[in-house]
């Protein structure tokens, strides 16, 4: 049976209550901060947040507060996935021997791409095989944004960070491709987590109602937003939501669920743009040269396949 | 003399603000403020849903309008709308 | 009772406002230019950014700083500039909604990038208590100068700046700075700046509005 | 009913969580803490205890866990030894600074390099700066009886502090021995329920570990450094309380063994103290004028018992049982606090240091011995004849 949950049908619809209040000290058109609204807006009252540290701690905190109307912790960057799996057994075990009259909440961590992917790891990886009930989402602005844009695994291929500054010895700046959360979180590996999706900021509804679904799961489930990063991804703060629907329509996010693994495509194009339409608008990509403008479609286009999008791909030039 | 400190909560655990987190205010980020053409403007709210700073504000009867006290003016607001019914304006246009 | 003394008397302080990430590194020229035009002045100099405003956030006022000194700076690591001489707003709406007058020095310069004319700022001076403390209110349109905004990473979070110093809007502002306050030489910054057309205009070009006890054009003499 | 039983140190720490009735507790295993974890899980599926027992994906995960269960309002433990304490280091000063009164049980082992699973201090002695409170228990009842009293000092309203039990792994956490498990009642007397100041609660909804201003970072510590203090007088209410009621009197903080008439005396914590008394035994049958002082605080460290006390002796020799390479006077880390702790006291005994029992070896009779003719070489001289010896190293009898 399809869990049941109260699915939001349109932008207009969207509850009114506001969980994320004004008030933070996130860049201006901040990606994370519009998805971290959308969660709390869709998870609602009884929702406590795990917050490790990257952007949407030190921004959101800045300082002494936050913009949380409901209860809101710290957790290093490490080890978000053991500080909410802490929390949800010790919320199980009061309620059941009475200590507390509380209804067992959602536990919703809000880890960057670092605090979930990289060294956040171990920890979430934990969190997913010991089946705790909670929604874990990955605010991917794919790089170490905090610190003043290091690349993480999930920055792209080609993608200029502090740490990866393209020169003449490494003209395409960052080498590697991308780690695939969903793959290492709900391809299989983690039996316990029965929901996955990716989301994107650009798609504000369906990322509610698969907030809603993640929560609605008994267990763990995990969300991957995309949301792009003005600051490091150095684009105008008014384009956010562009860029992020260029992601989706160029095949650079695809929008999916898993649900007990199998793939539910949220949007299906029948076309997906050339990848330097997406390029173009971002100065992390500048300085590609045409040979690595063709790895990057030639990535994107093996990924479709290998998820089974039946689009029309871009040629590979 | 001695300096004098700011007195510190326990642990540092503040209260959860309510309606918005004041000790944060960002209005004076904007160097551009957005401004509505209500005949334009069809309610559709995607600017409402979509802003970061939860500072575009709607009402059935009143419409689209803005917290100034947090709006960053980032422009997310005028370059979703639909219709181009919201207007980025020079903030040293408007005295207050 | 402790030692009273004045620490660093001659020491000229230079604090630039700008706008996070987008405008950082222009505010970051006009204090590397100005120490560096102030250290092949003979004299002793920093700047810096202020570590308390970052890491940066797009729109967020933060700021820079030079100190010029004809002695060794002893507040070397007192990293805060608590007593302003000269005041920079390197974007015009900064003007609007932030304390930059607080710890001005007697006789302080405001300057501000701006198309507008000094006397369309006044209004929005803050706290409008410090304007006595003003001597001069300079515009610079350091924008129209085609220098454009550039956007680097480098020179952030203690990095060195290997991206040209002055090639942006901050070469203007600090040409403008420097005329209406007295700060540095005008060849010393020609010397400093790459974009050395941008300084010359923004030391031509600045209009500057003279004070007198917190009163514009009061003044018989204007300095 | 009070119940006598024989078994380990470990085992005696898992009856006093029973008895406290623990929330939450974070397992992974490392030698030679992980039989309490075992013991854990074998109540929990008997359904002895009611407690979630999550199974860490390292020490560094159970440390969290802990925190997020505290955070909660759950009592929760964890406990670990030697490379593991070292890989949740992180975590300790958050858990500290939030104020989040868990429990960890340690049995102390040396760390690596080379492998070793012998005892060593130097494990949790790298934790002591983290604002966590703990000492070292030298037998089994006293490893149940530190727990019970941990609890209740640490949820003190006023305190809210970590904890640390700490017991030399093997001597202690493996060697059966005879204790009493206290009557469920009189625990109950003994701690109230945990009442979290804050927890993570929708109806009082709270931010936990925000951002802060630079000026707000030094009231903060304050604060952390204040409680340290505080938590002192808190011993000493609670070792006393706790003595009235079950009927086990500790020294608060140091305990002293033939000190009377001493002239010199030996300074340790932990289970070689049940040697050392033995060995000061003999040693005054041969005419030394020898004693003991044990102490069960190291955090906070206990310097006014200590310069109480200090001149009453001539001589104090302090036995290391960890290193802290290149640390003031060649020693380990009890060397260079007692030095700290009464180097202004008048008439301040001669402080010499001894490293030995390193790597888990037993510090046996003789070598209490040799220590002993050593300290009376000081006492002849009236002064150091050597800062710190490494004993069967660089001794001079």
């Amino acid at each position: 049976m399809p869990v049941q949950y109260e699915k939001i049908k349109s932008v207009k619809k969207a509850p009114e209550e506001e969980y994320y209040l004004p008030g933070h000290r996130t860049c201006a058109g901040c990606g994370p901060a519009i998805s971290y609204r959308l969660v709390a807006k869709a998870a609602g009252r009884n929702t406590i947040f795990v917050g490790p540290t990257g952007c949407m701690y030190v921004a959101n905190t800045s300082y002494a507060c936050g913009p949380w109307k409901v209860p809101w912790t710290h957790a290093q960057i490490t080890n978000a996935g053991a500080v909410a799996s802490g929390i949800e057994v010790a919320f199980k075990q009061l309620i059941k021997k009475g200590k507390i009259k509380d209804e067992f909440p959602n536990i919703i961590v809000m880890a960057g791409d670092g605090g979930s992917i990289d060294i956040g790891l171990q920890a979430a990886s934990s969190l997913f095989y010991r089946g705790h009930d909670a929604l874990f989402i990955m605010y991917d602005n794919e790089s170490y944004a905090n610190t003043g844009i290091q690349t993480s695994p999930m920055t792209p291929y080609g993608g200029a960070t502090t740490f990866t500054p393209p020169g003449p010895v490494i003209p395409e700046g960052k080498k590697f491709f991308p780690k695939d959360p969903m793959l290492i979180f709900a391809g299989g590996g983690h039996p316990a987590v029965k929901y996955a999706a990716t989301a994107s900021i650009a798609y504000p509804v369906d990322l509610m109602n698969k907030v809603r679904k993640g929560l609605a799961f008994e267990g763990p489930a995990f969300l991957h937003v995309h949301c792009p990063c003005p600051k490091g991804w150095t684009y105008p703060s008014d384009r956010t939501v562009s860029v992020a629907k260029l992601a989706v329509q160029t095949g650079m996010w695809f929008l999916y669920e898993l649900e007990d693994g199998v793939r539910t495509w949220s949007r299906t194009p029948s076309k997906l743009r050339p990848v330097e339409d997406y390029l173009l608008g971002q100065g992390r990509f500048t300085h590609l040269e045409p040979e690595h403008v063709a790895k990057l479609q030639a990535w994107v286009n093996e990924r479709a396949q290998v998820l089974g999008l039946t689009a029309t791909l871009p040629p590979v030039h | 003399m001695a300096k004098s400190y700011p007195e510190v909560p326990f642990a540092a655990i503040v209260p959860c603000p309510t309606v918005e987190n004041d000790k944060m205010v960002t209005g004076n980020w904007r160097s551009v403020r957005p401004v509505v053409d209500m005949e334009a403007c069809t309610s559709c709210k995607l600017c409402w849903l979509l802003c970061p700073d939860a500072s575009v504000v709607y009402d059935e009867a009143e419409g689209i309008s803005f917290n100034l006290k947090y709006c960053k003016g980032c422009g997310i607001c005028s370059s979703v709308c639909p219709v181009d019914a919201i207007r980025d304006v020079p903030e040293l246009d408007f005295i207050d | 009772m402790t030692l009273s003394v004045e620490v660093d008397p001659n020491m000229v302080e230079i604090t630039v406002w700008t706008r996070g990430v987008t405008l950082a590194k222009e505010a970051r020229d006009v204090a590397t230019l100005l120490a560096a035009a102030g250290a092949s002045e003979g004299k002793y100099t920093q700047s810096f950014d202020n570590y308390v405003d970052l890491p940066d956030r797009i729109g967020v006022a933060c700021k820079s700083y030079a100190r010029i000194s004809p002695e060794p700076i002893q507040t070397f690591y007192e990293y805060e500039n608590g007593h302003h001489d000269v005041i920079v707003l390197a974007e015009e709406t900064l003007i609007k909604g932030q304390r930059y007058l607080d710890g001005a020095k007697p006789e302080c310069v405001v300057v501000v990038n701006s198309a507008r004319e000094p006397e369309a700022l006044l209004r929005w001076f803050e706290p409008a208590e410090s304007l006595p403390l003003v001597k001069a209110l300079a515009c610079i349109d350091a924008n129209s100068f085609g220098a454009g905004v550039t956007l680097t990473f480098d020179g952030t979070e203690g990095a060195s700046d290997d991206t040209k110093i002055g090639a942006g809007v901050g070469a203007a502002v600090a040409g403008a700075a420097a005329k209406a306050s007295g700060c540095v030489k005008l060849e010393s910054l020609l010397a400093a700046a790459d974009n050395k057309k941008a300084v010359q205009e923004g030391w031509d070009q600045v209009r500057v509005l003279p004070f007198c006890d917190g009163k514009p054009n009061a003044c018989e003499t204007p300095s | 009913m009070t119940t006598k039983k024989r078994s380990t140190g470990l085992t005696a720490v898992c009856d006093a969580w029973q008895l406290v009735d623990i929330d939450v507790t974070a397992s992974f295993p490392i030698r030679p803490y992980t039989a309490v974890m075992a013991e854990v899980a074998k109540r929990i599926a008997n359904g002895q205890m009611k407690c979630e027992m999550v199974h860490a994906e390292g020490e560094h995960g159970q440390f969290s866990i802990a925190h997020g269960a505290s955070m909660a309002g759950a009592r929760a433990t964890t406990g670990s030894s030697g490379v593991g304490l070292t890989y949740a280091a992180e975590v300790y000063s958050p858990i500290a600074g939030g104020r989040c009164p868990i429990q960890a049980v340690v049995g102390d082992r040396t760390l690596d390099p080379p492998g070793d699973f012998g005892s060593e201090h130097t494990d949790c002695l790298t934790m002591r700066d983290n604002g966590w409170i703990f000492g070292w228990a030298q037998d089994a009842q006293e490893a149940l009886d530190n727990s019970l009293m941990y609890f209740r000092i640490g949820e003190d309203p006023d305190i809210m502090l970590p904890q640390i039990v700490a017991m030399d792994g093997y001597f202690v956490t493996h060697i059966t021995q005879d204790y009493e498990v206290p009557d469920q009642d009189l625990v109950d007397r003994f701690l109230p329920p945990f009442k979290p100041k804050f927890r993570l609660d929708v109806n009082n909804p709270v931010i936990m570990g925000p951002q802060i201003t630079p000026e707000m970072g030094p009231p903060l510590e304050w604060d952390r450094n204040v409680v340290m203090q505080r938590a002192k007088g808190k011993i000493v209410e609670v070792t006393e309380e706790f003595g009235r009621l079950f009927g086990r009197h500790y020294a608060p903080f140091v305990e002293e063994y033939m000190t009377e008439g001493a002239e010199m005396v030996f300074l340790l914590q932990g289970a070689h103290a049940v040697t050392c008394k033995s060995a000061v035994k003999y040693l005054r049958e041969a005419g030394y004028p020898v004693g003991m002082l044990r102490l069960r605080w190291l955090r906070p460290f206990p310097d006014e018992a200590l310069q109480a006390i200090a001149s009453k002796f001539k001589v104090i020799g302090v036995i290391d049982t960890n290193t802290s390479y290149g640390a003031a006077g060649g020693g380990g880390v009890l060397l260079v606090e007692t030095r700290a702790a009464i180097s202004e006291t008048p008439d301040k005994p001669i402080v010499q240091g001894f490293t030995s029992g390193l790597g888990g070896e037993v510090i046996s009779h003789d070598e209490f011995f040799r220590m002993a003719e050593m300290m009376r070489k000081t006492l002849e001289a009236g002064q150091l004849v050597q800062s710190s010896t490494w004993v069967n190293f660089n001794d001079y009898v």
